[in-house]
């Protein structure tokens, strides 16, 4: 079973070379450290800002340079700055190539609701409707059930949805799934993880194969 | 010769924003916004406010001063949950909010200034924000019918500005005002550094003071971090 | 009766203080030169420019400096340039407020037709279709007949249309006439011009009130 | 890291420009245009093309030079006036040519590039440009629907580069580039100057290179004047 840090750095490989990447907040954000090496790819953080870097020194903090997570970064050199009409013109125009994001729950169709829990919890869905919406490869990082045990992965989403038939590729901290012809798919465990677990923590329609490989982290 | 935009003060700059008016504020989170006009609208007492802004500031700072005194009627944003006053007065009906995708949130501002009434997005497909819109497939894919946001003030925050109304941001501080900036019936700048015209570089402006109808030298910029996140310092070696 | 300076000193008089001004190429074009002593306009060439200043110098010449007319020209201090795209967000948007331009026709409708001669002449109608849908006040210049000598102010307009009900006042070598209710109004004479000769040039419906009084340059 | 976008030269940049596609060209008359690209165009003689750019260059110089070779099967602009040959193909009906307003065809390219497949516009509403087109009122003014433009490749012409395709453009030489630049399938970005990454001020960049596939440093450009027009000589010590 992955932790937080180990479901980014399975996520980290779905990385290609040459592309521009948008991470969502909370287990996607860590990907940006987790580069494997040799591999180039530049972060896009939707707040205007392209060939985001690490996190400043104390020294180097800048009220006016901040990520889609309102946390104070650096420029990579290379960088540029725009403007938000112009950061989502590049991620509805599909010259983002990657997005990573988490989610509340991702149905069998490929569906994500992560921003809205009716009468409870309103917090808005920022730039995730755009990005679900237009990112030519979509993939979420969660855990595998919610905080009840209760599986994430549904035959449908029961909350309000961030969009429909986007979600290419699940990490969880139990498996890494695929979502096609309306089913998940089982492609890879996590260490120490059985195909019988996966089964039992996923509500939707599971399709396994003969053969189910160990991630290699 | 270029055309003079500048006025005294804040108080000259928000004069005219009433009760009921439509105001944009510029901003992302607490990065970029309009400091000092929200200190002078929460100091007016202007009240049920239909704000657009992306963000609804924290509790003590940015548009959370104006919700605190229930100066804002509707809010129209694409994410506000850093503001607990906030998700009360929206839970418990006293405020109404209009959730916006963010990406659709700023190009429906920058339609609104550009005289493009409408246009189609595939943001929101399929889920409680395309209710009631138009849906048409393009290339096979459906895109819902957006329309263009104006307002009856825009307040956008720049790093500098000539008197001509001409304005530079600083880094990531940009993000909703240039959009933003387009689109008020009257548009409000307020710059950290006021500079006569002749001094910024043509080719440099981010907003071309067409768009700007007042401009001043704001005061005291407090430019509050949200998230202040550092790197450890065993990774100052790193480079 | 006026030549083409005098055209555009009429329309000089048109400019209002404090306002953006879009000049069409032609007759429009000499306007830049004329404006009144006290008077503050800022010129918007629609290629990417806003405060357009006059021709360089021979050693200013600049081949990126140039306005919609592909002149050379300089720019004035408090100068921006622009993409196209939002060149015409600025007129599209109705911040340029007044556009001067000429045309072939002119309605009594307020319609213009100023780009093209079917089977013969094929110039494209480059920004003038934008910029007469858009701009809240439109300001024709032209010559009050054609090189044939038939009006070019019409009860309708036979050639291709640039735009509908857009024009609001028209100055020609003979007169200043308004487009109001369908019909042109007489508001002004050029200097030694008669109501007669006015109404002999004019095609379309004219109406004519007591005083015309003549136009004071 | 900076992704890295440089080819070699003209040829290794106009590599897989086929007969029969689909390419926007930035600049307005003769300024700001990738005279080295349509150069190397010409050298290939790859024919049968669709070109999109607000201009048909002139006779002898821009996209003028096409024409003559006779490489170019239809022709989307907005104004055409100042080529001869340009004229008598197109009424001769050799040529297939699309007259689009010149804002619009801003507009599409800049939707073409940004995910948005059609917005309305007053634009050419009431003329021969909004036949078959859907008409739409927007408080009580009637828009016509427009769609976006793309192409196969974008070639641009910018003033200063760096390697991951970061451009500034000049003075009016910016004009089409830059929303040609987002619209390209594969988009050519030719420079005066290519410099290292870090060399441009971040925020001063006005085409971001995520919208840049290849780009390299051109050769001996003429930058050809069309109307030098400059002011007499005693206009000079007015200053």
């Amino acid at each position: 079973m992955l932790d937080k840090i180990g479901i980014a750095k399975r996520i980290a490989q779905e990385l290609e070379n040459g592309t521009y990447v948008n991470l969502g907040i909370g287990i996607p954000t860590l990907v940006a450290n987790l580069v494997p090496e040799g591999m180039n790819v530049e972060f896009q953080s939707e707040n205007g800002i392209l060939g985001m870097g690490p996190f400043p020194t104390d020294a180097d903090v800048d009220a006016d340079l901040i990520n889609a997570g309102k946390q104070t970064i650096t420029a990579l050199p290379g960088a540029v700055y725009f403007d938000s009409a112009a950061s989502f013109a590049m991620i509805r125009g599909r010259h983002v190539q990657l997005t990573v994001l988490g989610a509340m729950e991702v149905s069998q169709q490929g569906d994500i609701a992560n921003w809205k829990i009716p009468g409870r919890l309103v917090k808005g869905m920022g730039g995730a409707m755009d990005l679900v919406a237009s990112a030519e490869n979509i993939v979420v990082a969660m855990m595998h059930t919610n905080k009840h045990g209760e599986s994430k992965l549904l035959s449908s989403c029961s909350l309000p949805l961030t969009g429909v038939a986007c979600v290419k590729r699940i990490v969880t901290n139990l498996a890494v799934l695929d979502v096609k012809d309306g089913v998940f798919h089982l492609v890879e465990r996590a260490p120490g993880v059985s195909v019988q677990d996966i089964q039992a923590a996923t509500a939707g329609d599971l399709v396994v194969p003969a053969e189910v490989p160990e991630m290699q982290i | 010769m270029a055309l003079d935009k500048t006025v005294r003060d804040v108080q000259a700059a928000c004069r005219g924003i009433e009760d009921g008016m439509t105001v944009m504020l510029g901003g992302f989170g607490l990065c970029g916004i309009p400091e000092c006009s929200i200190g002078e609208l929460a100091r007016t007492g202007v009240k049920d406010l239909t704000c657009i802004s992306n963000n609804a500031g924290v509790d003590d700072f940015g548009l959370g001063l104006l919700l605190k005194t229930r100066q804002i009627k509707k809010m129209i944003a694409s994410y506000v949950g850093e503001n607990d006053e906030f998700e009360r007065q929206m839970l418990s009906g006293e405020l109404d909010v209009d959730l916006i995708p963010q990406g659709s949130l700023a190009e429906r501002c920058r339609a609104g200034g550009a005289g493009i009434p409408a246009f189609f997005t595939p943001a929101g497909y399929g889920t409680e924000i395309a209710e009631g819109k138009e849906v048409r497939e393009f290339d096979g894919k459906p895109h819902i019918l957006e329309s263009a946001l104006t307002a009856d003030f825009a307040i956008v925050k720049a790093w500098k500005g000539d008197t001509a109304g001409n304005l530079i941001y600083k880094a990531t501080a940009r993000n909703f005002n240039p959009a933003m900036a387009t689109a008020g019936r009257i548009t409000i700048a307020e710059v950290e550094e006021l500079v006569p015209v002749g001094e910024l570089d043509p080719g440099q402006i981010h907003t071309p003071g067409i768009f700007v109808q007042r401009i001043f030298q704001g005061a005291q910029y407090e430019r509050r971090i949200e998230q202040r996140t550092v790197a450890p310092a065993s990774n100052e070696s790193k480079g």
